[in-house]
């Protein structure tokens, strides 16, 4: 069974359709990939997904369970966690408390090792102190994730993780992930850096003018030729 | 009268302590149509931002028609005859299609000359002059900011994704409109994803990725593999 | 039925006054995304201005109404627009809308300096005073067909304006898309000025048409205006027409209660509770059904940036504080009169109202306006409840308060920023019209509370509740910074700063926003609790929560010093009111001219004091050295060297003025200016201490201010002196050149103007 | 055609208000100045008129007080405004101008000196 199935998506904002019935899937241990060219939906869907966004019709199922209606906090509590694409960190708490709210808000029992895990996990010993506003952009998108992880979620959602960070910075950022889905955690990503989305992921879904054009593995979405005309347009 | 009409040069400028571009150069002759292209997040929007004044560079240099205009607001560019269709669609969704080119007579043309303009050029929009323009499709919203643009008698024309969300039959149309622009000598900086269609239409194309000009050159010269390698990755098979 | 015509035709000029005020409302906030708690008192001056002109200087009505209407208010709204308004864009809501609670507190200071409520004043008299003319059957004066006839006009004036003018496009334009209508080559800053010069018309013609039925009071004048609130709340703060029809509604259904609540049928109580105070409250009552009927906000992700700045505090630092504060307390009670006491112990009092905003606004980023409305039902609780002011009544009456504050946080949370924060307001509205106004809670128009019964203490004099109330905001100031410590404090704070993140992780926003509520509400309860005394209900009205929040922003709302800062600064004020009549009218403007700045230092006051102290952080030797200072000042009191004047001019000296300056003093590196700066501070300090201040000076006013000046020129003199760097002007033009080397731009430029060919 | 609009463009650029410039409010303070030399010669001379015109002591105090001095000192000020930024713009130049040439005039002497000792 799918960790998550998005069925049927739509979302209308006025008289525009952002979304007009997109499905798509995730699975447990496999990073998933979401692309599509500026303006596609892909950040309404993840709105949808985690529950920001009131779906105009169509269904979210967390491990078969149906969550289209459920408030934002109470899919946290069934596992879904996601980073923001314009930074939505705690700005006036320190890295660590950063960290350390969410795993309190998960009612973990053992929060401060969790925490320290993960700043040593995700690379942040160095700033852990420091208030989260006043970090780089590498830094901080690395506690958005670090912050989400602390939740213990089943599902992560990604939005655009490595918009701001240098190479090395997303590549580090692309063996995380990996070793995040090895340990069997559900990963949806939406990215544009390319070359990390080929690199990570195991499947591919490509959005684009709100529906689902293409799905495969990296290297067959990239040879598709209405994958080719959805980012360069119609020769 | 050899100067660009228009000239980045070194360019650094972002969003707080997020960096987009990184020290970007470039320049556009008089009468040139320049294709700025590449992925998402490549730094072209906030490129259109910096020419057109809304955003400040954090170093670097404006050059507009040999001044350096570095810090110039939005409205006064404009007024000077930088005409802008920013991102998504560029007109006041609340406001009625000809109450959206009353704004454009903040250029200093007269409004019976722009809705003369505007009207001849899409008859479409003359019919619905007192309509909402945000009731409007997609594909008449865009052409009600292009109709502004012409309209204003522009000395330079910046563009940015005139594609988003359209379908691609509305967009080559609304191209077409772009090159008749252009072959009025207006200097033209057009950001766009669809880079087979703008390629058309360029003289010069730019491709940028990571905030950095990765490709300049000739619009004719730009292959396709270097396109699909910045959209897509350069990774081959694996 | 000719009954009902005539309250019908009364209601509708009525609601034709709340009309254009709402509009002017509506004008503004949609332009700049300020709402204005401050439009109704622009009315309010207005009306003064023109009184002013036509009665008092006998300028032809015309003459005066022009220059009011066309000229002077204009000029004010653009004037706020650029000094004041123009400073916010990128501040949060608190500090917007406590700018304009600023404004609001400083235009009544200034109507009260200027124009002294006076009784012997010449009369406000309506437009065409005494004629009026039959409609079916019944005499409408001119006034109200004219205030009828005025509504129309601003609505069609309005309508023509924004629709038909270049200028009106614009401003709709800025609605929708700020960036837009720059590139389109409008201004914005200039289409905002216009907007809030429309804005200050209609106040004031509001304004004056109110006066004319009203007569001229100030408080009615402002108060009556905020009920044009509920209007421009019907109207969502954009739509005019439905702002015109609730403004209608509003009018006509206070009419009508005016007329039929006499009738027989008509219930005069409820439950025992007198419904005399419902008239007043109808206004309020549709704004809070008004804003509980908006749809629920929606998360939003990346909506607001903070210029706030928030530290943890130390509990080394917050329990040295709180010794610190009741030590010197105690120090000074036994030196101060009775008044003085008094004041000193109101001052301590809005301390503690203003610390229950600090874990509610300063932490979770929630907005009240109602904090004293909770005061004041604590202090009815502590009165009501059996048991004479025992501790398990004071308990007890807290516990009651916390959940009174809780269930109206309810149905409040579903909204946020300036919606929460007019629903709290009209809460507060609520409150001291239908309760704080009962027969049965304030007999006599006071209510007395009782002192509180703490075992092995005998608590009555002043001086004793002085020190309880200092023990008392101590502890609370201290369970504060605990809750800032602990898991709950994070919380709020991730809930202030980003609402969808805290979501999206698993906290239900409800949950601790009610907390937050709750917590807020019960300190406010202990300060009115704590009373001690005889109260009157007008101590707790609405108007009088406005300072207190006001303040408490300006101190510093999200640390406990602040709190404090803000609270003595307000009870100060008041005793600088009190003692100095020459001072009366600037104590008015203070707290207003105060807060107006604040668009320009947003983490309030007490940071920037907190900032001097920081530098002592950990160095204990300087520490003890600062408080065997203290003791040395203290003991030449004891020992009636100094008299307590002087020891009071002596130890804030010491404090504010030495103490922050003491690390710099030690770590300076150059040996003759620390030598002079030591000698400049110990001069200074003899100077204080030798003077006999309650002789010198013969009122407290004068020696308050002499304080203030004292601490200021000793403080920041020395700081000038030990700063090892010269203060230069970075970018003066006239260093331009010498301090960087010269770009070939610049010296392109230069050889133009210099006329140099290159 | 062309070839106009772009030289429309040029100097409509050129004309330009740029925001944040200090020649601006240099500017004002030039004007400023000027018109408070104006203004202070017509008080002054007003004052002395009117003075004149009256025998009694405490009118004539009273006119030259209100008229002519405060012209005088309005006059004063002007003056200092209007010589001071009238000024300042050139000296700034100036001495920009001065420095870049010793600047490049060390420059020089340096990349003399190097030359030699390379010798």
């Amino acid at each position: 069974m799918a960790l998550l199935y998005v069925d049927q998506i739509m979302v209308r904002f006025g008289g525009v359709m952002a979304v007009s019935g997109a499905t798509l899937l995730a699975k447990a241990g496999q990073v998933t990939g979401l692309i599509g060219p500026n303006g596609a939906g892909k950040t309404t869907l993840f709105n949808v997904i985690n529950g920001i966004q009131d779906p105009t019709a169509g269904s979210v199922s967390i491990d078969g369970e149906n969550v289209t209606h459920l408030a934002p906090h109470k899919r946290a509590q069934r596992g879904v966690a996601r980073t923001f694409q314009r930074l939505e960190l705690f700005s006036s708490l320190t890295v660590r408390d950063n960290i350390r709210v969410a795993a309190e808000l998960a009612m973990l029992t053992n929060v401060s090792s969790t925490v320290e895990k993960l700043i040593v996990r995700v690379g942040l010993t160095d700033v852990a102190d420091r208030t989260a506003g006043d970090l780089p952009t590498g830094s901080a998108r690395l506690v958005e994730i670090a912050r989400a992880l602390a939740t213990k979620p089943k599902l992560l959602l990604l939005d655009e993780p490595a918009s701001g960070l240098s190479d090395i910075e997303s590549e580090h950022l692309g063996s995380l992930l990996r070793s995040l889905a090895d340990e069997g955690l559900g990963v949806l990503l939406v990215e544009h850096d390319m070359d990390l989305v080929m690199r990570v992921c195991d499947h591919i879904f490509v959005l684009d003018l709100g529906e689902i054009i293409a799905d495969g593995p990296p290297a067959e979405v990239r040879q598709n030729p209405r994958v080719l005309e959805a980012y360069l347009g119609a020769s | 009268m050899n100067q660009p009409i228009l000239e980045l040069r070194h360019i650094r400028a972002g969003y707080g302590a997020i960096e987009v571009m990184h020290d970007i150069s470039f320049a556009i002759e008089p009468g040139q149509v320049v294709a700025l292209l590449g992925p998402n997040g490549a730094g072209k929007s906030t490129t259109i931002k910096v020419v057109s004044g809304l955003l400040r560079p954090s170093s670097g240099q404006l050059v507009v028609a040999g001044r350096d205009v570095t810090g110039a607001s939005a409205d006064a560019l404009s007024r000077a005859g930088v005409c802008t269709i920013p991102e998504g669609r560029g007109i006041f969704p609340n406001l009625t299609v000809r109450e959206n080119l009353v704004m454009a007579t903040f250029s200093g043309r007269s409004l019976e000359q722009i809705e003369h303009d505007a009207y001849r050029r899409f008859p479409r929009l003359a019919e619905r002059r007192t309509q909402l323009a945000g009731t409007m499709s997609g594909g008449e919203q865009q052409m009600l900011s292009l109709a502004r643009a012409l309209a204003v008698d522009p000395a330079v024309l910046l563009i940015d994704e005139l594609s988003m969300g359209l379908a691609p039959k509305i967009v080559s149309e609304l191209y077409e409109q772009v090159a008749r622009i252009a072959s009025e000598g207006v200097s033209i900086l057009v950001v766009e994803q669809f880079a087979r269609t703008v390629l058309g239409v360029a003289d010069w194309a730019i491709v940028m990725s990571h905030g950095v000009v990765q490709v300049s050159g000739p619009a004719d010269e730009i292959g396709e593999e270097a396109l699909t390698s910045a959209y897509l990755g350069d990774r081959s098979d694996p | 039925m000719q009954e009902l015509l005539t309250f019908t035709i009364i209601g509708l000029s009525t609601g034709a006054i709340y009309a254009v005020v709402a509009s002017g409302l509506v004008v503004t906030y949609t332009t700049s995304g300020i709402f204005n708690l401050a439009h109704g008192a622009t009315g309010m001056l207005a009306a003064f201005t023109y009184w002013q002109l036509r009665f008092d200087w006998d300028l032809p009505a015309p003459i005066a109404l022009f220059l009011t209407l066309f000229v002077l208010a204009p000029l004010f709204g653009i004037l706020t627009e650029r000094v004041v308004m123009r400073g916010l864009q990128g501040t949060t809501e608190v500090v917007r809308l406590s700018v304009t609670v600023a404004l609001f507190a400083f235009m009544i200071g200034l109507a009260n300096w200027i124009w002294p409520s006076d009784s012997s004043r010449e009369a406000f008299l309506k437009f065409f005073e005494g004629n009026s003319v039959a409609i079916g059957g019944i005499n409408v004066s001119w006034h109200r067909i004219i205030t009828f006839g005025c509504a129309i006009l601003v609505a069609i004036v309005l309508r023509i304006v924004l629709y038909k003018t270049r200028m009106g496009v614009a401003m709709r334009a800025v609605v929708d898309d700020r960036s837009l209508t720059e590139l389109n080559g409008a201004r914005p800053d200039r289409v905002s000025m216009f907007a809030w010069a429309i804005s200050a018309s209609l106040a004031a013609l509001a304004g004056i048409l109110l006066a004319g039925e009203q007569q001229l009071n100030i408080e009615p004048l402002v108060l009556l205006v905020i009920n044009a609130y509920a209007a421009a709340i019907i109207g969502r703060l954009k739509n005019l027409p439905l702002t015109f029809f609730g403004a209608a509604l509003l009018g006509l259904l206070d009419a009508y209660y005016l007329a039929y609540s006499d009738s027989s049928w008509f219930p005069q109580s409820f439950f025992g509770f007198s419904l005399s105070g419902v008239r007043a409250s109808i206004p309020t009552i549709i704004l809070f059904v008004a804003l509980l009927a908006r749809p629920q906000s929606r998360l939003r992700a990346g909506v607001t940036r903070f210029r706030e700045e928030s530290r943890v505090p130390q509990w080394s630092t917050a329990i040295l504080g709180a010794v610190t504060l009741i030590t010197i307390t105690i120090g000074i009670s036994g030196m101060l009169t009775r008044a003085n006491t008094l004041l000193l112990l109101n001052g301590f009092t809005f301390a503690i109202v203003a610390l229950s905003l600090v874990p509610l606004t300063g932490y979770a980023g929630q907005m009240s306006l109602a904090p004293l409305t909770f005061a004041g039902l604590g202090a009815i609780a502590m009165a009501k409840l059996p048991g004479n002011g025992n501790l398990l009544t004071f308990v007890a009456a807290i516990l009651i308060v916390a959940v009174v504050g809780a269930i109206v946080a309810l149905p409040a949370l579903r909204l946020t920023g300036i919606y929460l924060a007019l629903s709290t307001a009209a809460f507060a509205v609520l409150v001291s019209k239908l309760v704080f106004n009962q027969r049965q809670t304030f007999q006599t128009g006071n209510i007395a509370v009782p002192v509180l019964d703490v075992p092995f203490v005998d608590i009555g004099s002043p001086r004793s509740r002085l020190i309880l109330a200092s023990v008392a905001f101590s502890i609370l100031g201290l369970l504060v910074v605990s809750v800032r410590r602990s898991r709950l404090g994070r919380r709020f704070i991730a809930l202030k700063d980003s609402p969808a993140a805290a979501a999206t992780l698993g906290m239900n926003l409800t949950r601790t926003k009610v907390i937050a509520f709750a917590m807020s509400a019960g300190i406010g309860a202990c300060a009115g609790a704590l009373a001690g005394d005889k109260v009157s209900p007008q101590h707790y009205d609405f108007t009088q929560s406005l300072p207190v929040v006001l303040l408490a922003v300006v101190g510093g709302v999200g640390t406990v010093g602040g709190a404090f800062f803000g609270g003595i600064l307000l009870g100060g004020n008041s005793i600088l009111a009190s003692v100095v009549p020459s001072l009366k009218n600037l104590a008015k403007v203070l707290p207003g001219t105060i807060g107006i700045t604040l668009g320009r230092n947003p983490n309030g006051a007490a940071l920037q004091t907190a900032e001097s102290f920081r530098s002592l952080q950990s160095r204990w030797g300087l520490i003890s050295f600062a408080g065997l200072g203290a003791i040395v000042i203290w003991a030449l009191t004891a020992a009636d060297v100094l008299s307590h004047w002087s020891f009071f001019v002596t130890g804030v000296v010491w404090f504010l003025a030495v103490t922050p300056n003491l690390a710099a003093i030690v770590d300076s590196t150059h040996r003759t200016r620390r030598n002079s700066t030591i000698l400049y501070l110990a001069a200074g300090l003899v100077l204080c201490g030798g003077v006999d201040w309650s002789t010198a000076l013969d009122v407290t006013g004068q020696r308050l201010v002499a304080v203030v000046i004292l601490v200021a020129v000793i403080g920041l003199g020395a700081q000038r002196m030990i700063e090892n760097e010269p203060r230069v002007h970075k970018d003066s033009p006239d260093v331009l050149g010498l301090d960087r080397s010269f770009t070939g731009e610049e010296i392109e430029q230069a050889e133009r103007e210099l006329r140099v060919s290159i | 055609m062309n070839e106009d609009r772009v030289q429309a463009f040029t100097d409509e650029i050129g004309d330009m208000k740029l925001r944040g410039a200090k020649g601006d409010r240099e500017r004002v303070l030039l004007v400023v100045g000027a018109l408070a030399i104006v203004v202070g010669v017509v008080l002054a001379v007003l004052g002395g008129f009117q003075a004149s015109g009256t025998s009694d002591l405490g009118d004539q105090v009273a006119f030259l007080a209100t008229g002519t001095l405060i012209g005088l000192a309005l006059v004063i000020a002007g003056t200092a405004l209007f010589i001071r930024y009238s000024m300042a713009r050139f000296m700034r130049f100036w001495l920009v101008r001065l420095v870049h040439e010793h600047r490049s005039e060390t420059d020089r002497l340096i990349a003399a000196i190097e030359k030699n000792r390379g010798n």
